[in-house]
């Protein structure tokens, strides 16, 4: 029963969507770029693109790696939002969703923050750490923005998951697990029911994410939820190239085995 | 004032509330209900008084440092003697009160964080005492620094978890216990170490915490016919200080926190949050803390491993703000000076923490009058500094 | 019985004396009328009351042991918690005692005995807080041992004095102690450690530690119905426990002192002086020591600096032979069990010397019913045994 | 006015006394026959014969020394008694005193200790753990066996000497400083204020020692006392020779600088 379309329109789908997670400028803002193309090529049809920093309370080992990988690129929150225009320049034409921790915003200022997502033509944002009861300013500046602000349910939301999703706008992100980012072997069938129940509450498509990596849990989750966030595996993937990626003969083939793992993930 | 904040929200003026993942927004809910509740009850207030009582050796002493006085020539000293609390320090008080409640709350695990290991050992006594399991997060740097509390916490049958991210310190423990407590929220208690953290944590440790201020105000009473002019304490996240300070807040007495000022404010390497840092949000807290332009957290540097945390807890931020207490900053030469001064005229080596607050009090002592006294919370016991004071005073003693 | 001893000479029973250079016959005699003065005088008592209080925290806790009672499944276990005392261990209280008696007798110099530096810390530590110089004297092979302790003793201002005579441990620190004593007895008062030396050393000493014992009394009416069946205290030179036993000798309360029974009192290796000792002279005084068939002194051992003493105080002599206490030896393996135990069950990392009272209580209390009691003094925490204890368990933690 | 005759007889002058004291066993129970000899050559007047041990409370580092080397060649209360004979049958037949710690004595028992003292002919005993007031038991027994019981007197005696004085039996030894044994520089003049006092109660001769290192010092000491006890100078000048004493071929002429060095020093 979704009915919303969003992301300024350009967000037409409601199911089966694909949202892969790459880190601004790990390992190089060049290299994001190139990324970005073949996730989109792949079939992406939202990019969360992740800014480093240096308190990664949500993520697990492995975007943390990444995130030191960018923060030695020299990537900030302004860059990050600055790479957007690159993105588009270079045929990125799904909707981006930046995806940073709350400080960066709060030195940038929440208006001035604002101000660059629209400058730079970002559809979305998402703060891990400014859960719903924090994020009453932003969330009605992103309105005023146009700009979606991504709402997130885990587990342990209970009373609250209805208060949340009926008021979720682009995607509602479903925690699948208790935990930080990082893949998982199973999916335990208590996520389905989440899954499931959450769904009944949302207006917007919700999307599960944490510990999504192989086909079988692509495929899985598709049945219940409206889409798939997947983050570790596809830093993963990069970290098994990332001498390839570094290496400027090496880099087109690295890209194109990434191409080809990301979409036998998704197939 | 003591009615006004935290607010609902947990804010103290701008600061608090909770900046945490959505994961952990249950488990706080649970947290504040289970902590209302706890201490609405008289039988828990009694346990917990019992244990600070019989086990801690609670109430510490309040001591007129003659000496000291003597030698500055002008205000009267006193020290409240957290360094004679269980395990040498203030930390106590607050890791009993949060384990009493985990044990209430019908958990069997908790988590911790820690920096020298002060409240890493704390953490690994309740967790011993109450029968709980404890697995304490400690930075790999501060592992390889702090051998001997790590061999404590182990003995005590705490399990301790080497963290390697970030600079393998204090703060990158801390956000790894944060994230293990995100996996594991449902059976394990978070035990933070100060006046830190998510509401309610900054709310609660102060709490457990003001028995020291509430202590002293009777001592002192007993002792004095008014009030102390100026009450001092150090502050690395706020603990000892708050718990020192807020008894007094609307009282007509000065209180100065001391941050550690490492090898001067106007150099890199300092931990003064408040004097040098700026607005921000750390461990799920709004506070003043110490970061880049881009809003990347730095390193802090201290002498001091207590007080070597970028942060501070949010109610300092107000009390900042407002101008009720008054932050100074104290470097590491300054603090060992007095730490050796106490030390040779009191007969009682401090921690290095304290030895900050130390500083800055009989600074300003000296130029206060025989009518005036001060009060200086002694936060806890110079044993677990002796490696890094025989390197610093070998030569000299 | 409090009455009948020491008599005049200083005896109790056959034990004790005045077995000295007849230079200090006459120092000996001006201390003990300073002290029949000053313990006659309610000023003196008041004050040495109130440092006690204000300075070292007494009094200190009695805590139930919940769960060592619970896992021994036997007698109700409580500590006396020395360990909460200033700087650790019940020997601050003698050396409170003692330095306040030197003020008052106008010696402005102390000197101290120490082997593992427990007791040279508490004289330095006294000696800073009432402005008095000291001189510590340590056997060279325990100031390698004892590095830290020698460092804090430095630190607090003491001068620390290598003694190289005999094998360079605590029974040779102590000779060259009374040496220095015998020069300069003019203006210098030996703070001896123990309840040792001649009279009226063993008296005084016991007179300034019987606090624990009379606080322990007043603490256990508050807890129990009825007293202690059994009360522990480990012996060195035996200060711990004679303090917590003395108030109890004319009760009906048994009292078993535990002494150091190293590698198997079978074994050439152990400080085991009334389990495998005989009658003879030791600093000053008669009672049981460890020698050879020369009546040659031989060195002692244990893991636990502070009962590897080849003499014993003569009180203990005295009732060890007319059987009021009962004497037990354990050795390091059982001591660090006990100490294991304890601190995973209690969190209470306790002194290896407190550690050997531990592990005859526990062993005892097991056969005990729950209708019974005992109280252990736990005489001072473990900080100091950090090494040696890394050493033993770091493969086992 | 000193009238009293003495160990058993023997000692007949009452002034002038040169008392010297060797530790039995050091370095060996032969070369202490050997030095005894040259000291009743160089005009000793009575032999104080230390016992080594273990923990000498009342000696400072030279005689601490001299016990070490003495233990280490297995000297013992019993043997240094029975070293007596040893000597008499070598010529030394001044009296001899034997200077003892209290506990090894205590270890052979009062009894057994003065049958011994008797059986090998010993004329004096001096134990310099055993006060005045711990003495009474020793005392009488000492006067059963006609075996002198020296006392000592120090200047912190006060009180006490002129009791202690009263009852002097052989030479009371008049510790001339406060301190341990060992050599000094100068002599106070409180010292000679008080060796005048002391003899001015004592019975028996009185004799000082602690500290006498030269002839000046003896000199000056023997006009007011009846005689010098000299024992860290005596020991200081045996290790001086330790080595040649060690060496059988140097020994004899070791043996014979010792004595001229000694004559030296009382002459
Ligand atoms: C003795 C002592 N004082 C002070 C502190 C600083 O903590 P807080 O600011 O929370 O009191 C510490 C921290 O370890 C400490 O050990
Ligand atoms: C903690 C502790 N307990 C006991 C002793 C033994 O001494 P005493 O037998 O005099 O109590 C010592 C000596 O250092 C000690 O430090």
């Amino acid at each position: 029963m979704l009915t919303q379309t969003s992301f300024q329109g350009k967000l037409t789908k409601t199911q089966n969507l694909f949202i892969p997670f790459l880190v601004a400028g790990d390992p190089t803002p060049d290299i994001t770029v190139q990324l970005a193309q073949k996730l989109q090529t792949a079939g992406a049809d939202v990019l969360e693109l992740g800014v480093p920093y240096s308190d990664p309370i949500a993520d697990g080992p492995t975007i943390q790696r990444a995130a030191k990988r960018a923060l030695e690129s020299g990537m900030s929150l302004t860059k990050a939002i600055e790479l957007v225009p690159k993105l588009r320049e270079n045929g990125v034409d799904i909707p981006i969703v930046i995806f940073t921790y709350y400080n960066p915003v709060l030195q940038l200022g929440h208006d001035y923050f604002f101000e660059l997502l629209e400058k730079n033509g970002v559809e979305g944002v998402l703060i891990p750490d400014l859960p719903y009861e924090e994020s009453s300013e932003v969330r009605e500046l992103a309105l005023n923005y146009d700009i979606e602000y991504i709402s997130f349910v885990a587990p342990t939301s209970e009373a609250r998951i209805q208060q949340i999703a009926e008021q979720a706008r682009g995607f509602l992100y479903c925690v699948s697990t208790l935990g930080v980012t990082g893949e998982r072997h199973e999916i335990a069938p208590e996520v389905l029911y989440f899954i499931d129940k959450v769904k009944a509450y949302s207006q917007a498509p919700v999307a599960v994410g944490f510990g999504i990596s192989t086909n079988e849990h692509v495929r899985l989750i598709q049945q219940h939820a409206d889409g798939v966030i997947i983050g570790s595996k596809i830093i993963r993937l990069i970290e098994e190239e990332l001498d390839s990626l570094l290496t400027a003969e090496a880099r087109e083939q690295a890209l194109e085995r990434f191409y080809v793992q990301v979409s036998d993930l998704v197939k | 004032m003591t009615q006004v904040y935290p607010d609902a929200k947990g804010r103290y003026g701008d600061f608090g509330g909770k900046y945490v993942p959505e994961t952990l927004m249950a488990p706080l809910q649970e947290l504040e209900r289970a902590l209302d509740d706890a201490m609405d009850d008289q039988h828990f207030i009694d346990e917990l008084h019992q244990v600070l009582t019989e086990y801690a050796g609670r109430p510490t002493a309040l001591t007129f440092a003659d000496k000291v006085t003597e030698q500055l020539g002008g205000a009267k000293v006193y020290l409240k003697r957290e360094d004679l609390n269980h395990t040498g320090a203030h930390k106590l008080n607050n890791a009993i009160g949060q384990a009493l409640l985990a044990k209430r709350m019908g958990k069997k695990n908790i988590i911790a964080e820690t920096g020298a290991g002060q409240h890493g050992v704390a953490s690994a006594t309740v967790a011993a005492k109450f029968g709980l399991s404890c697995k304490v997060f400690m930075g790999e740097e501060d592992i390889k620094r702090q051998e001997l509390n790590v061999f404590r916490m182990k003995l005590l049958g705490a399990e301790v978890v080497p963290v390697s991210s970030g600079n393998g310190t204090l703060k990158d423990a801390t956000n790894e216990a944060i994230r293990y407590w995100v996996a594991n929220c449902e059976d394990h208690f978070y035990l933070i170490g100060s006046v830190v953290g998510p509401h309610p944590y900054p709310r609660m440790v102060r709490n457990f915490q003001r028995v020291v201020g509430d202590e002293s105000k009777v001592q002192f009473a007993a002792a004095e016919p008014s009030l102390p002019t100026r009450i001092y304490a150090c502050v690395g996240g706020g603990s000892n200080a708050i718990g020192m300070f807020y008894p007094y807040l609307e009282d007509d007495v000065e209180l100065i926190g001391v941050e550690a000022a490492g090898k001067g404010i106007d150099t890199s390497e300092h931990a003064a949050t408040l004097s040098r840092g700026s607005r921000g949000v750390i461990h799920g807290s709004l506070t003043y803390l110490m970061q880049d332009e881009n809003g990347q957290i730095t390193e802090p540097y201290s002498i001091s491993a207590g007080l070597d945390y970028p942060g501070i807890g949010p109610e300092h931020a107000y009390l900042f703000d407002s101008k009720r207490v008054r932050y100074e900053a104290v470097t590491d030469e300054e603090a060992l000076e007095s730490l050796k001064l106490l030390t040779e005229t009191e007969g009682i080596i401090p921690a290095i923490e304290t030895a900050h607050a130390l500083a800055q009090a009989f600074k300003e002592a000296k130029h206060l009058t025989s009518d005036d006294t001060i009060l200086i919370n002694l936060s806890g016991r110079g044993d677990k500094d002796m490696a890094t004071l025989m390197n610093h005073f070998q030569e000299e003693v």
